[in-house]
């Protein structure tokens, strides 16, 4: 079988973004909108084709195949060296399905929502920069590869992030999310050099060979604070992902980020960018569940556990509904995570990996859907906040009936595609690790509410003074509503454990009945808690804060990480390490170097005498040298 | 040859001439004078290829020629060197040494 | 080289040397027959000078229909006589902030290298004092020295008019050098010898160069006269010193002796272009088709001295001709006209030798 | 007496060659130069090469020594005198020249010269055939380089000294 026609899925977006970056100025809008969405439109069928080639054909003995194509690009020894290739498994497929879908959606609603900017061709050109590098880093072949499209990544996504670059606010968040993620990317550089120093590759398909042989082999080789070498490894790595799937403690930069238009909060912050972390872990789940018997995979699964908690929590709090779905992305991430990290390898045991997979794809379905209907809110009411929307059913119905699919579906309300991915999350974790699976039935609850309080706040309660009637979004805003609207149900009736295992073997996933009963009521209970507070407006919800008083305000400041940072920064780091190093800097290194210039400045000055310009200065020296050496040569002569 | 002056008083009388040369174009400081000097030196170079040529091999004449050569290269030489010097008198009203080492350091 | 060589030509009393030396040691006897020489050279120029610039004003008042000079002696012979005692009795001026050395260098300088161009030229067989074997080099070599005291007079004085005059003269010199040292080249090489005596040597036989080159030779002799003129800066070619322009030119700052000495300078050298034609041209102290040839008693300084006269009557009668050019047209004259004409001349030259088709 | 017009001749030449390095006034070492020209003209003769020494008659006395009266006539007045050089600049070339000098001389004296006693007339016409000559030792090469160097010099003489109005009428 010949997958090697897939290359055309990245290519196809970069040649967009050079046509569009290179000829904004020459490209009229109406042009670039169309010519993006239609080169997006060709990549998503493309990789649909490649889903549908692949899963149907793909399986050689019951075991999904993979199939790597690459050219040989740096080479450091015979063993190590770095190429630059496309690597098709069903992962990578899946994803490849998942980032063309989004984007694609995002392509036609950027359409409308973008329309009458000035940087339009800019933005769309963009977008193609950042679907070219998200579809890189999900085909790479090797660490390095992909390391090379994280980066770009974080480009872009820091470009995306900065589009209104006029806006103080924009700029400040770009700069924290790049640097935020740069930070954490330099564990994942370090790990790489690590884990390639220790065992001579960067080769995806070594590192994760099936038997685990050479995997166990390397963990042997060395250790540091009772871990192995290769543990540490993992670990590091594991921090890239933490930093761009904006788990705890590197989330700070999400939030933030919602300063870019609201399309790219949907592409990128919502369903492919922020799941790079989990595509990662899941892309060398071998080697995590294998390594020192799955330390790694352990804390792979405590932060996310963790950090869906936190998250939730600090979405019941927040009053910007960009931000409440920011947080409520990072607690569905957590998930991801957990799931992965409960997971085992073989067959039913597996079924954590499936489970998050399946928890990437419906999540990335129904979260963009809520990030675009929110921009179909904000496009309509121009404002983020909560205090300035209410009872907008009346004036969009479609927005309204797509955002309540999705709100349902992130709730688990049975018969959503949410509620078959989060059970397979609950039933894996449940097998696993009792404390994880406590703490994610609360996370489930608390989901429900936050994400019902969201939207009782928005189309229902008291109907506010708009300046301008808010009316339904144009026609290029609706149709990926609805199309993700669709996804977010049917989405749910995948087979996955058909497609994506961990040990490329389908096997037939059952949904727990007592596992899944307990987690909808818990939703709904969440749902109702959420009717009773916000349907009407009512005093209750304010009761209930002040009632919490301490605790609310230290979950409403988002349990003060961002202050924390800034002290770490600024006092720990800038005044005390900082100023000391500045003062070598100063004193040592630059006086030192300060030194030699000025001494050799003054021996300069002294001997530049000699180069007076003057012919007959030269001639004099030249004469001297001469009479001297012809008396030296004579002395040698006579004696 | 002449009679009762051996070669050495003559090449006496050359060095001196070009060590006087020399001396002049170490001092002078007027570009007009410097070309001066370094006629001098030529001069007590050709003198030198004439009367060796005579000395010592009588029946040759190259030292003639290259004397003949020496004449003709010192004229083009001067009539380049004052055409610049005019020129250079045009353009800075000097022809002082210390107004022409604009290429210093 | 042997200094008695250098006397061996002086035969023109013989007698008169014998007695020298049967009188004095002979050191003593070639240093006094060199005096001797030196001397008598001197008294020559020195009269022919005078009688020259008489000569002259006979000449300007035949053209113009007068008489004259004709009250001092008879028929005005001793007039230039008078002038040049008056002359010498002049008080020497000088104008303040000069360059004193060179200013009073600058006529000796003038009147030195025309003399000594006198030192070769052969007035008869015998009457050659330094017969060198590059005479007419020599001849164009100190010629080419005269111009310096000229430029030095201009600059010494102190004077815009004279330093103008120097630098007209300078120019004038060195450009019109071109055109005599050519012409004369042309002639050499029709004889293929620098020497003057044998020069005159080869027109013995075979008859004056000038009939020997024909059509070249003319043409030399014709653009000779002009370069000549031009270089001895005689009318019409004396803008060096046009009085409606510069005063006196050069020697404006000078009076006396040394003003004199500027004059008879320019006599001088009248005289010494038309020898250097007679030599190249006119068969020397040769006698016309030989008719005096055998005439033992018979002095052949007449006939240079002849020939000579009747070359200077015609300079003189340029002078009362033409009228004086511009500088420009002096120029172009010397660089446009006479120097391509010359160098082709010289080609034409080589070719008709090349080609024996001399008479 | 040729030992006698030798010295006289060496006399002349140091002292003026002295005079014309030394002198204030510039056309005065001009002329001062000219007479140390001449003298070597004067031995030119003495050695009987009597061609170059008409030569360096013609060229120099009549050619460049003229260029450079020029030169003075251009560009200096009659009362102004030449800069002073500092003393000690003056020491050290002295001092300079002096040990090349010395050194020079040491050189020559220690150097036993192979002087013949032959005697041989030097005819302009040899000269003439040796620079034409175009057999072994023939010197017809440097002699047309030298004269296409001329030509060159003329022309790069008259350009630079016409300098700026040249190239403003291009």
């Amino acid at each position: 079988m010949d997958f090697s026609y897939t290359i055309l899925i990245p290519l196809i977006p970069l040649a967009l973004f050079l046509i569009l970056g290179l000829f904004s100025k020459k490209i009229p809008a109406s042009i670039s909108g169309w010519l993006g969405s239609l080169g997006l439109g060709t990549s998503f069928a493309l990789s649909l084709y490649t889903a549908y080639h692949y899963f149907m054909e793909g399986k050689l003995e019951g075991v999904y195949q993979t199939f790597i194509y690459k050219q040989t690009w740096l080479v450091f020894t015979d063993k190590l060296h770095i190429d630059l290739g496309v690597l098709i498994d069903p992962i990578s497929v899946m994803m490849m399905v998942v980032v063309t879908t989004i984007s694609f959606m995002v392509h036609l609603y950027s359409r409308g929502y973008m329309h009458g900017d000035d940087g339009y061709t800019r933005f769309f050109s963009y977008l193609a920069l950042f679907s070219f590098s998200m579809l890189g880093l999900v085909m790479a072949t090797n660490l390095f590869q992909m390391y090379i499209f994280w980066e770009l990544v974080g480009a872009s996504s820091f470009l995306l992030i900065g589009y209104y670059y006029t806006k103080p606010s924009a700029v400040a968040a770009a700069k924290k999310a790049f640097i935020v993620t740069r930070f954490a990317d330099l564990g994942f550089l370090l790990g790489i050099l690590l884990i390639s120093y220790y065992t001579g590759t960067f080769d995806f398909q070594d590192l994760t060979s099936q038997e685990g042989m050479l995997i166990a082999g390397w963990g042997a080789s060395a250790s540091f604070m009772g871990l192995s070498v290769f543990t540490w490894g993992l670990i590091l790595i594991y921090m890239g992902g933490v930093g761009k799937s904006a788990m705890l403690p590197f989330h700070i930069w999400l939030p933030d980020a919602m300063e870019g238009p609201t399309p790219v909060s949907a592409l990128i912050h919502a369903a492919t960018m922020v799941v790079a972390g989990v595509y990662l872990v899941a892309r060398l789940f071998p080697a995590f569940y294998f390594v020192d018997g799955g330390f790694a995979l352990q804390v792979v699964a405590y932060v996310g556990a963790i950090s869906s908690l936190v998250a939730a929590l600090i979405a019941i709090t927040q009053t910007d509904i960009k931000r409440i779905l920011a947080f409520s992305t990072m607690s569905q991430i957590g998930y991801m995570m957990l799931a992965l990290g409960v997971s085992k390898y073989e067959g039913h045991e597996g079924l954590g990996y499936m489970a998050s997979m399946f928890h990437l794809f419906t999540h990335a379905m129904f979260k963009a859907l809520l990030f675009l209907g929110a921009g179909s809110v904000i496009h309509a009411v121009h404002s983020n906040y909560m205090k300035d929307m209410g009872s907008l059913r009346k004036y969009m119905p479609i927005t309204h009936i797509t955002f309540l699919i999705a709100a349902l579906s992130i709730a688990g309300f049975p018969g959503f595609a949410g509620f078959f991915s989060k059970d397979e999350i609950l039933v894996a974790a449940f097998e696993n690790n009792k404390l994880i699976y406590y703490s994610s039935v609360l996370v489930a609850g608390l989901t429900a509410f936050y994400m019902f309080r969201l939207y009782f706040n928005i189309f229902w309660g008291e109907d506010r003074k708009y300046k301008h009637t808010p009316h339904e979004s144009p026609l290029s805003m609706t149709i990926p509503l609805i199309f993700l609207a669709f996804m977010s149900i049917a989405g749910g009736y995948i087979p996955f454990s058909q497609f994506v295992t961990a040990d490329l073997m389908p096997f037939e996933a059952h949904i727990n009945i007592p596992l899944a009963a307990i987690a909808s009521s818990v939703g709904i209970i969440g749902i109702i808690i959420a009717f009773i507070f916000y349907k009407k407006p009512s005093e209750l919800s304010k009761k209930f804060s002040n009632a919490f008083g301490v605790i609310y305000t230290f979950i409403y400041n988002k349990l003060y990480f961002d202050e924390l940072y800034l002290f770490v920064t600024k006092k720990i780091l800038f005044g005390i390490v900082a100023f000391s190093a500045s003062w070598f800097d100063k004193n040592v290194v630059d006086g030192s170097m300060i030194g030699i210039g000025n001494v050799t400045v003054s021996v300069a000055n002294k001997i530049k005498g000699m180069q007076s310009g003057k012919l007959q200065d030269y001639a004099m020296s030249f004469v001297g040298g001469i009479v001297v050496i012809a008396m030296v040569v004579f002395y040698i002569w006579i004696s | 040859m002449i009679a009762g002056i051996s070669i050495y008083d003559i090449l006496t009388l050359t060095s001196i001439l070009f060590f006087i040369g020399v001396y002049g174009f170490f001092t002078r400081e007027n570009l007009i004078t410097v070309l001066m000097s370094v006629e001098l030196i030529l001069n007590a170079s050709a003198v030198n290829f004439v009367l060796i040529n005579t000395y010592l091999y009588p029946d040759l004449l190259q030292g003639a020629v290259f004397s003949i050569f020496i004449i003709a290269l010192a004229a083009a030489e001067t009539a380049l060197a004052i055409a610049i010097i005019i020129n250079l008198y045009k353009l800075i009203y000097s022809v002082e040494v210390k107004d022409t080492e604009t290429m210093k350091y | 080289m042997n200094f008695t060589q250098m006397i061996i030509p002086l035969n023109i009393t013989k007698t008169i040397s014998d007695w020298i030396y049967s009188i004095m040691p002979e050191t003593a006897a070639s240093y006094t027959i060199m005096v001797i020489i030196a001397v008598a050279y001197l008294a020559l120029f020195a009269v022919a000078g005078l009688y020259l610039v008489l000569l002259e004003r006979k000449v300007a008042a035949w053209f113009q229909l007068r008489i004259g000079p004709n009250r001092v002696g008879p028929w005005g012979l001793l007039q230039t006589m008078a002038d040049a005692l008056k002359l010498v009795s002049k008080e020497l001026t000088s104008t303040i902030k000069i360059d004193k050395f060179l200013y009073n260098l600058a006529p000796y300088f003038v009147i030195v290298s025309a003399l000594m161009a006198m030192a070769v030229f052969p007035f008869s067989e015998q009457f050659q004092a330094f017969d060198i074997n590059i005479g007419v080099f020599f001849l164009i070599a100190i010629s080419s020295i005269g111009v310096i005291g000229i430029l030095l007079a201009g600059w010494s004085s102190n004077n815009k008019y004279a330093l103008i005059g120097a630098m007209r003269s300078g120019l004038q010199t060195i450009s019109y050098e071109l055109s005599v040292g050519l012409s004369i080249l042309t002639m050499v090489l029709l004889t293929g010898t620098l020497q003057l005596s044998e020069i005159i040597e080869a027109q013995r036989t075979g008859g004056w160069l000038i009939l020997q080159g024909h059509v070249p030779s003319i043409i030399a002799f014709m653009i000779f006269m002009v370069a000549g003129t031009a270089e001895t800066n005689r009318a019409p070619f004396d803008l060096v010193e046009a009085e409606s322009e510069l005063g006196a030119g050069f020697h404006t700052e000078y009076s006396g002796m040394k003003f004199a000495y500027f004059f008879l300078a320019e006599f001088i050298n009248m005289f010494i272009i038309s020898s250097i034609a007679v030599v190249l041209f006119f068969g020397g102290w040769l006698s016309p088709f030989g008719i005096t040839e055998n005439i033992v008693w018979f002095p052949q300084v007449f006939w240079f001295l002849i020939k000579v006269l009747g070359l200077i009557f015609l300079m003189m009668w340029f002078r009362w001709t033409f009228p004086r050019l511009r500088v420009d047209q002096l120029l172009t004259l010397e660089w446009k006209y006479l120097l391509p004409l010359n160098l082709m001349n010289i080609v034409l030259m080589a070719i008709v030798i090349w080609l024996n088709w001399t008479i | 007496m040729e030992t006698i017009i030798f010295y006289i001749l060496a006399a002349i030449i140091i002292l003026f060659a002295v005079a014309s390095v030394t002198s204030r006034k510039i056309l005065r070492a001009v002329i001062y130069l000219l007479f140390v020209l001449i003298g070597i003209a004067g031995l030119y003769f003495l050695v009987d090469y009597n061609f170059l020494a008409a030569i360096q008659l013609t060229v120099y006395g009549g050619g460049i020594i003229v260029l450079f009266i020029f030169a003075v006539l251009l560009i200096h007045h009659v009362e102004l005198e030449l800069e002073k050089t500092a003393l000690k600049k003056k020491l050290i070339a002295g001092a300079l020249s002096a040990a090349g000098l010395a050194v020079t001389l040491w050189a020559i004296s220690t150097y036993p010269f192979p002087v013949t006693d032959t005697y041989t007339s030097i005819e302009v016409a040899d000269i003439g055939l040796l620079l034409l000559s175009y057999e072994d030792g023939g010197f017809i090469l440097p002699f047309e380089v030298i004269s296409v160097l001329l030509v060159a010099v003329m022309i790069g003489a008259i350009v630079i000294a016409k300098g700026k109005k040249l190239t403003e009428n291009n």
